[in-house]
């Protein structure tokens, strides 16, 4: 990922606070998410993102507008940072016909054309041809698009994984793939799942460049993900990140959490990605306490108004049931 | 359940309980058998079926595989080549199609491809349907394509005794068995005699006689169907209910004798209905029974859409007791 | 292809040639569209239809792939996505097991899951079907399966007019379109008007008028149904042959309307017979035409065996011209 | 691989002229196939193994007769060299009932349970994960068996060859992967197939012991197998061997060959394995011409024995079209 021009990541205020700003609105969010789970507000899997927020607010700064994402079922982090409307991420929570999907996709699969944020599967491995299919789109119509595609470490089991490298690499196709690695695929450790648990190493066996960044630094994530998009955008072909980070939370609301310490997920929380950049934000005198609370009243209040809006929202009407099957011709 | 003979001592469990309890037995019977699949060592299993059985097994009979589909059912199938007898948990069956390749292009195809020589002695369990908003890639029901294939046999256990009994059957047969298991089912009640054992697998079963039209399900539908004919009776129509059981090979004796009683047929099934495993038995009802009929046979299936997340669409979307009750009414107008 | 009014100029060509020049002509009216898919540049296809393409248009457009049936499919979606109008050859239906979750999970289920906001205009071509003595993993007939999953178009051409036609109506289609191309088709001669184009997708058409009986079949088996016809023509049996085309949606208005008129059916399907897409199309019936029938629909599948390799027993699982006529026969006896 | 004590290829006489002769075996065996191929005796797909003879007799002479043995659609010669009756094997490319699959499999799928032969697979990459199944009863057994897997170059891109092999290294299962890597797939050279064209150099990505071979030299083949199992039956877990060969022949009897210089294809044969194992036994007197010809004559001879029996095999009756698709119970 060397040679290219990296946009260096501007460690100006505003842009320390935006970080923040960003990282906190999924937290709010989800943690919210979380209690209108429990209300019965949301149904079916919630897989919550909280700890994993730096990854998706450091890549994520380093897309432009004609950029395109591709996540998984744990992408509530990935689309708030992307930019859709929180509202209609919550109202496609509830399943209101507001919601970004119009209410027929749920948690799962968030989608939103205006960002090209391409959901949202709930295969594991599914998306990753998704994205090489992006970006040959996008390098046969000469447009310099990046497409970014998020996965676990556990996809890396996947077949579809080993080929969707090798198709990029083939093709020299600008994909930035970003595995998240967080040491579990649900009960999974990740030691059970690969004999090479240095996934980043695996990019080697398809001449694909990679960089292991600590996920829990937003600002290190951010740097490196600036790297490997320039890189892409240099020409450069496809490049790989692992970013080591850690789930907080139960894998879905449904998950007992047999398969791992108590103190092990406390130690990991001692490093979340908030806590750390918060603190050295303020003992750095880099943002003052008051500007973060009113990061954090602002942000409070936009998941409030979030909430309000799905609540407020519509179901579809029965009879639309079978819409959006098949595209009417012509359209 | 109703209807089993008075059995010694009876006892309250669920479904997930009476799998759990099969696969221990299994694993306590034969040394060769042993339980693979994603997470159902140290998490449990997604359903938490296969819950406290590491402890007691240990990780080499209760084995944690990678996400890995294609691969460990292809291991499964080697593994049973090679003596053992091993019980593969597919998470769901929309998770299969990755293995699908391996299923039905090996675990079907190598005894005939074989002369004869190799059977496959597997047994691969996965759950199925939909009912709990997982939305359009979780809420598959596609049993009825595993059913479609030479060289399978295909079980839908709906009921305790189903899910204690039809394991030990599976694995004592020398051909590839899968076994269907609805999300919904599993925190079913019920009681179940404490001397529950192995049951027959190639039989469809009458889960409640009656005179006046017959409703065919399987699996989950199946209770559903019961609540139709409970409606039904209310209205003075004897439903008779069949429980398919077996959905490779179908049973259609047991079928075309109850509608040549009942002259009237409604097929009850969670797959979309274009192509459903519904269709399959209407075609062999239209062939093995078309004279006694007084009726178009009548099919209730999923409507054709990609399951959708809100409860009140995906609800829309499934065969619902009201819709069966109207098919079976629907015969009896005709 | 009898019936066809009088064209211009008309030139005899194959069935191949048909569908090299559709997939020619496409790449000459649309720059988005491109060919990708296993040995279609280099080798020319594996049935040689690409034959010459890569020299015309080049390796970007007439894209060899890997053996990764799942990465290159799912990046056909991809690129349909993102502007493109990709062809994308699976080879055969056998290998699309492989693929089968991407076309499944995810290019049906995307419009439906995004709310509307994400069609998927991608053509997928495959060949299909028995009849090479290539054995248990390389003659399937899976198209029912595909014809079961809604946010699917499934095409079968079965004439020179569809194979030429039908592909430049599909890539004019927003949504994903498979079509089901027949091994024993390739080779199938005949005469095309010089400026045949585009046809048509959605509706089925009777190849042959008939009083006494309708025979429904599609793709592979519709030259062995219209032998059948000839034969029952001697024995002064007037059969009406139906080319289904269109697998999803099924046309089934037109398949009601001659059976209302016939009063008798035989459906023809390569499939096995369980769940075979044969079974759909008797149920249809069931439902449609119950007060027409004088007699049970009759089916003519794949016997219920892997394809076995050795000449005579493949032609015996098959379905044969004289078990077509036969199963006709019956409904008339009957 | 080293550490392991390998059984040492013995370069004794007798030992060359079975190499030798096995090679033989193969190449006459399928030299006749074509003909009868174009009479219309053998139909469907035919994949000739000839210029390849090396790598499975070679692999061969490491396995005992306890091992297994999983290999593709161009099988031919891993099942002479295996120790298949050939007369069987020809019964089987006829489709008679004599044949080792009763004639139900042909070309593409032979079997044998005496000798541990799984097929005969024809989906590209299928057999790899039957593979590992078949050395995961093994090694669940306490049995000291070794599975040896063929496949082609072209399968490495498929999930199922990523997915099986991180399952033998994860699991420590003893399979010998043994790639063939004779450049095309189809007609699908290398390059264009992988972005890494050092097969071997995948392993790595797995953890898994590698090396190359020059697959038309059948003592080195035989040198780094013997290798390769005995560090698998030491419990070193899987081992991976690349064998650099090139298939002389079309790549079935359909293929016109456009994707390949006929140039190729005549260099190569001048690194043919039995031209070059032939002329190295007869420059150093370890054989002397007169034993190859008496060698080549009882080769053609089991030839013709072998198509004789073939031919006087019978059909199997079409009242028995549905046997073989289920197994009685308690068989
Ligand atoms: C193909 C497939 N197999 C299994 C599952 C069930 N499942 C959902 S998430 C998950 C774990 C995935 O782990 P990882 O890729 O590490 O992502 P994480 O959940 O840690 O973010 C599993 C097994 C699935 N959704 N898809
Ligand atoms: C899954 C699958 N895809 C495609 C094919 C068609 N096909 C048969 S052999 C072959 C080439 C395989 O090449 P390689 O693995 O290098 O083996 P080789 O033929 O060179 O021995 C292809 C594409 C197949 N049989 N299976
Ligand atoms: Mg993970
Ligand atoms: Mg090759």
């Amino acid at each position: 990922m060397t040679g290219a021009t990296a946009k260096k990541p501007q460690l100006t205020r505003p842009h320390l606070a935006t970080l923040l700003r960003q990282m906190l609105r999924i937290r709010r969010f989800e943690e919210r998410c979380a209690e209108l789970y429990q209300q019965e507000k949301i149904r079916g899997f919630l897989h919550l993102y909280i700890g994993q927020e730096a990854v998706a607010v450091g890549v994520m700064q380093a897309l432009a507008p004609d950029d395109a994402v591709v996540a998984t079922y744990r992408e509530h982090g990935h689309a708030i940072a992307r930019g859709l409307a929180m509202p209609a991420v919550m109202a496609e929570m509830y399943g209101k016909q507001e919601g970004c999907s119009r209410g027929r996709g749920g948690s799962m699969h968030i989608f939103d054309a205006a960002t090209r944020f391409y959901g949202g599967n709930a295969i594991v491995g599914g998306g990753l041809p998704l994205a090489v299919g992006l970006a040959l789109a996008d390098k046969m119509q000469g447009r310099p698009g990046v497409t970014a595609c998020f996965f676990g470490e556990g996809a890396v089991a996947e077949g579809e994984f080993h080929e969707s490298l090798n198709l990029a690499a083939l093709w020299q196709l600008p994909v930035l793939f970003v595995c998240e690695n967080n040491l579990y695929a649900m009960g999974t450790a990740l030691r059970l799942s690969e004999s090479e648990t240095d996934i980043h190493r695996k990019a080697e066996g398809y001449r694909m460049p990679s960089e292991v960044v600590d996920g829990m630094d937003v600002v290190a994530v951010e740097a490196t993900a600036q790297r490997a998009a320039a890189a892409i955008r240099a020409g450069q072909g496809p490049q790989f990140l692992e970013c080591r980070t850690y789930r907080f939370r139960a894998h879905s609301l449904f998950d007992p959490e047999l398969y791992r310490d108590k103190a092990e997920v406390e130690a990991w929380k001692q490093h979340g990605p908030i806590l750390r950049f918060g603190n050295w934000l303020t003992e750095n005198e880099l943002l003052h306490e008051a500007e973060v609370r009113a990061i954090e009243d602002e942000v409070a209040a936009e998941v409030e108004a979030a909430v309000a809006f799905a609540e407020a929202g519509s179901w579809e009407p029965v009879e639309d049931l079978t819409k959006h099957v098949l595209l009417e011709s012509g359209a | 359940m109703s209807g089993a003979p008075a059995a010694p001592r009876n006892a309250t469990t669920t479904y997930r309980e009476a799998v759990r309890v099969a696969i221990r037995e299994a694993l306590l019977a034969d040394e060769r058998t042993f339980l693979m699949g994603e997470d159902v060592g140290h998490y449990g299993g997604c359903y938490a079926v296969s819950k406290g059985l590491l402890a007691e097994f240990g990780p080499e009979r209760i084995r944690d595989t990678p996400l890995s589909e294609s691969a460990f059912v292809g291991a499964g199938i080697g593994a049973a080549l090679g003596g053992m007898r091993p019980i593969v948990e597919i998470m769901t069956v929309n998770f299969s199609l990755l293995a699908l390749d391996q299923i039905v292009n090996t675990a079907a195809t190598l005894l005939h491809m074989s002369g004869g020589q190799f059977n496959v002695p597997l047994v691969i369990r996965m759950a199925t349907g939909a009912g709990r908003q997982l939305a359009a890639q979780h809420s598959h029901s596609l049993e009825g394509w595993y059913a479609h294939v030479p060289g399978l046999k295909v079980l839908a256990p709906a009921t305790l005794e189903d899910a204690r009994g039809m394991l030990a059957t599976a694995l004592a047969d020398p051909n590839p068995v899968l076994i269907f298991e609805h999300v919904m089912l599993y925190n079913m009640e019920g009681e179940l005699p404490a001397d529950a054992g192995a049951v027959e697998i190639g039989k469809a079963a009458i889960r409640r006689p009656g005179r006046d039209v017959t409703l065919i399900a399987y699996g989950g539908t199946l209770h559903k169907t019961l609540a139709a004919a409970e409606t039904l009776a209310a209205e003075g129509v004897e439903a008779e209910v069949i429980d398919l059981r077996s959905l490779r090979p179908l049973d259609t004796a047991t079928i075309a004798a109850s509608v040549g009683r009942t002259r009237r047929a409604v097929v009850v099934d969670e797959g979309w209905r274009t192509g459903s495993l519904a269709a399959e038995v209407s075609a062999q009802i239209m062939e093995q029974a078309f004279w006694s009929l007084d009726a178009p046979v009548g099919r209730v299936c999923s409507a054709e859409v990609p399951i959708p997340y809100p409860s009140h669409l995906e609800q829309a979307a499934l065969p619902q007791p009201e819709a069966i009750a109207a098919a079976a009414r629907a015969t009896l107008a005709g």
